[in-house]
């Protein structure tokens, strides 16, 4: 199915949040997600499922005034 | 010293990480600033990049207290989802809350901020309002739960200084007991010195320190500028007068 | 660090030594504020009496430049034997030159500054001329041989600041390599850190301090904002712009 | 004869400008004088004969600012 | 000439009827002054009483507009509640609506003024708010239906003239066609003409006119300098510079 | 009305007469403005020449006091021969005393300037010194004999309005029946209500109308401006205060 | 019944707004009224029958700024 | 003999001021004058002798600010 990651449309197989970070090579890393314009926990990554058209946003720390 | 939220910080200068030459310049501002307060933002990061890592390690290092904004958010919501990605992502309750009205000017939107700051206090979260010096947009924000409050100087990267100079006295004399923090729009330290002379606890700089053509030094300057503006509150100043009074005695003048 | 007749001064305030509650206090002032340069005066002093001998004493334990006054003389007669008794009483050629021509505001009277400023440089005094922002006058007491200038900020124990910051920046501007020091006026640090911030070389003050509540520690925010200021000099501040400009980067904030 | 000191008149013998100030309890003391509006330089008090009417000033370092 | 819904008025004075030393001098200061609009308000009357309607008959012979003001409203129940009285009383869909968020200041409540703007332009009122420089507030404010803007210049009765410069200036660029009145807080005419020579549309005045010496005077000095603002305004004045240059030619100075 | 030399004009308004993009536009603005003294040069001319000639026709039917100035001279020895000759063109004993101490600033010279005063002075002419604010310089030209003083409120074409207003202050309240003309600097006529209402006499523009867009309509605008005031002056304007004062009565506010 | 009339107790037999406001000699008069802190306009004053307790505001044209 | 007349050398036969005024075509005009930077009034101009090298000033009314 076809999931938008921070702008960009991409081609997963689906399955949780976690799964999809997993797949982009996110393991590890300090980031932050949200899904659809709602934030979604770390620790819910594992439960979220990730429907087809998903808008899903993937932060990180940053320069900041 | 200034104490937000039941922390006290060893300085009342509060540095911006934003555009400065390298990291090491960065670095070094802070250092030889002492601020102990650095803002930060949340950014979209890719799988294989690493500046979001890389820049996390920087700040760690710094050993200050972290305030994460929500710069650039223009709705409620956009302000929220933001604060909740910051609060787990920094590990703080601490949000500088942005919700801009105006494209030109950045200004706060009075009526967008005090309702996200309703939300977010009510969230457990502990929110810096970037306001202006309105009285009433500060009681709501207050009434919201706030325990801060950082009116602008003047729009964020201009340099003006205060604009407001009235306005900014006004809301010092109308609560005497808030931490208050100038935040944005200062581009020299005279500036900082006299929003401190005003009374106010604390200042958050950032273009003005990263775009001046040594911002290491700049840093110092503000930092140094920061404590001249309070000490002086402490020490009483004197009132000024329109009429001249000798420094010198008379008494005892020879007669030549 | 300025340099008066060829002597480096280590920091960029001086101070007065008038009106402090008490010797202690004066002294504290000067260690807290790291001033190095003391103005004095000469008076009448009786046979019995210990006052000048004693207040010397005090002053050679500062371990900082003397410069006596002539203060409080109207005529240049009066300003040229005051400054011979200055010369040998305090063993010094510096001497900082007042003659005032008016009574309540006490303003240099630009006539017989350059008059007497001729006659003392030409007797090898070393002259430190207490005068206005006017170019003019300025540009006579260089050609009289006056090494440094002492321009006003305000009228005497006023601090009131800075009232011509137009004429003091094209004073700046029109003489870039004398030494320029602002003498009396200023109120607050604040004040002291724009002076610096627009390329003055010192300031010398005297009731800003020692009349403020506590003298000790207004005499070291003075000390401060001075640094400040001319460290922001030396940093290259931003250019002040009308329009906002965002710090944190609009680049990669996540669609909310 | 008479001679005003620092604007007090004083009855003294008269003589020198270094007597007079012996005499007034100045020595040792850290001070500079001037005679009728004119500087007389310490070398010069021996040897400086007082007039009567003359005007002494005698200062010593004090505040200023 | 300003128009306010629809109606032009053939000044851009706007004067108040209270604090004036007699009716009289009240009738003569609208005369001197030529102003096009008169500010009045709503207050108990007794039955014996003869106050109001001497009051109204007055008004009525000066033969300008009529602007009726919710002055003193705190809530939004009540200043809605007083315009309808006043629309009734005056029989015009004109109010000054004010809505006091803060005692001290007299400051409006940028949330209650919007609400109550809401409603009374619903109503169809034609509302006047008297309000801030805020770039958000007056956003909501024409998004609530209001065509005329009245940002305060400094708090009613202070006579400090225009306390924000810099947001007065980025209102008036940001809303070039709304007609904007400088309402309350001018003490001098050369301030009331700063505003026009700043684009705005018409100012709006009592105390400064009520309170002076002579009121009638007064008067007519505000009328002079709010035309000769905006013909400064209209010729196009030149850039300040912040060189010197002659205004007599050089060319063809005689040699001397 | 200003005396000058025991001549009353009808106007507190003073023209230059250069710069103006045609004769027809230098007329309509004196007109318009009711400008009742117009200062004027001398310079070369040519036996074919008709310039000076046809000038001359166009000020005589402007039916106003001609005041001609030194304008240009750097020596006491130019500016009085170039007075002399002056006199004798135009038939008064008038004259703009202008001695130029700096190129850029055109900044008069005190020292100069007091010299010619005193000879012209004593051959019978009557000054007007283009002097600064100085208080030492301003009372040499008075006991010079000068009985009207003209000090600079910015450099000539600057349109910079009062660079000093404490120093124009003081000099209004040390000489306060002296005729004080603010000359050069002026930008706005708001500047020029500013100088009137703190007590100036009169003032002489001619870059900020010459160089106008439209240039009858400012000078228009500066004569209303000029007018206001003076009036307000007159009429004793209200104190300034920080803390707001409702205008509209509370008593009687029904309860809503 | 007891009425108050801008903030003072009326002793009135009630009726009508219109009545009251006779009755205390506002006819001819310029006036408006709110009740209870309701505008009632001149229309409504025949028809608007008062309560025992209520609140009644009249009020003329005055000074405003 | 050659004068200076505003900065411009001219040959002229000489005589006086008057003369050359006329010589020059400054008849009727409304001028003024100064030779070798001393102002010469118009009575004195019929009187007064120019010499080889003299400098003359003739100036007009003109824009003044």
């Amino acid at each position: 199915m076809k999931i938008k990651v921070n702008g960009k449309t991409v081609e997963t197989q689906g399955g949780t949040l976690a799964a999809l970070l997993d797949e982009l090579g996110f393991s590890g890393k300090k980031i932050a997600t949200a899904v659809n314009e709602e934030f979604v926990p770390a620790t819910k990554r594992e439960t979220h499922q990730l429907a087809d058209g998903d808008r899903v946003e993937i932060v990180a720390p940053r320069q900041g005034g | 010293m200034p104490v937000f939220y039941g922390t006290e910080i060893a300085s009342r200068m509060m540095l911006g990480t934003a555009q400065y030459p390298s990291p090491a310049i960065l670095a070094n501002a802070f250092r030889r600033s002492g601020a102990g307060v650095a803002t930060v933002s949340v950014r979209r990061e890719a799988g294989g990049e690493r500046a979001g890592q890389d820049f996390w390690a920087l700040i760690k290092q710094l050993k200050v207290a972290v305030l994460p904004n929500t710069a650039g958010c223009h709705s409620v919501r956009e302000a929220v989802t933001t604060a909740h990605m910051a609060r787990e992502l920094f590990d703080t309750p601490w949000i500088k809350l942005e919700v801009i009205g105006h494209t030109d000017s950045l200004q706060p939107d009075p009526f967008g901020l005090v309702e996200a700051a309703r939300i977010l206090c009510e969230d457990g979260f502990q929110v810096f309002p970037y306001c202006t010096e309105d009285l009433i947009l500060c009681e709501r924000l207050l009434n919201a739960g706030c325990k801060v409050l950082m009116p602008w100087g003047a729009p964020i990267g201009t340099g003006l200084g205060l604009n407001n100079i009235y306005g900014l006295r006004s809301l010092r004399a109308n609560y005497p007991d808030v931490p208050l923090v100038i935040d944005a729009g200062l581009g020299l330290p005279s500036q900082a010195a006299q929003a401190m002379e005003m009374g106010f606890d604390a200042v958050l700089l950032n273009t003005a320190v990263a775009k001046a053509g040594d911002p290491v030094v700049m840093a110092e300057a503000f930092a140094r500028a920061v404590e001249a503006g309070a000490m002086a509150r402490k020490a009483d100043p004197m009132e000024p007068r329109d009429m001249a009074a000798p420094s010198t005695p008379i008494l005892g003048k020879p007669l030549l």
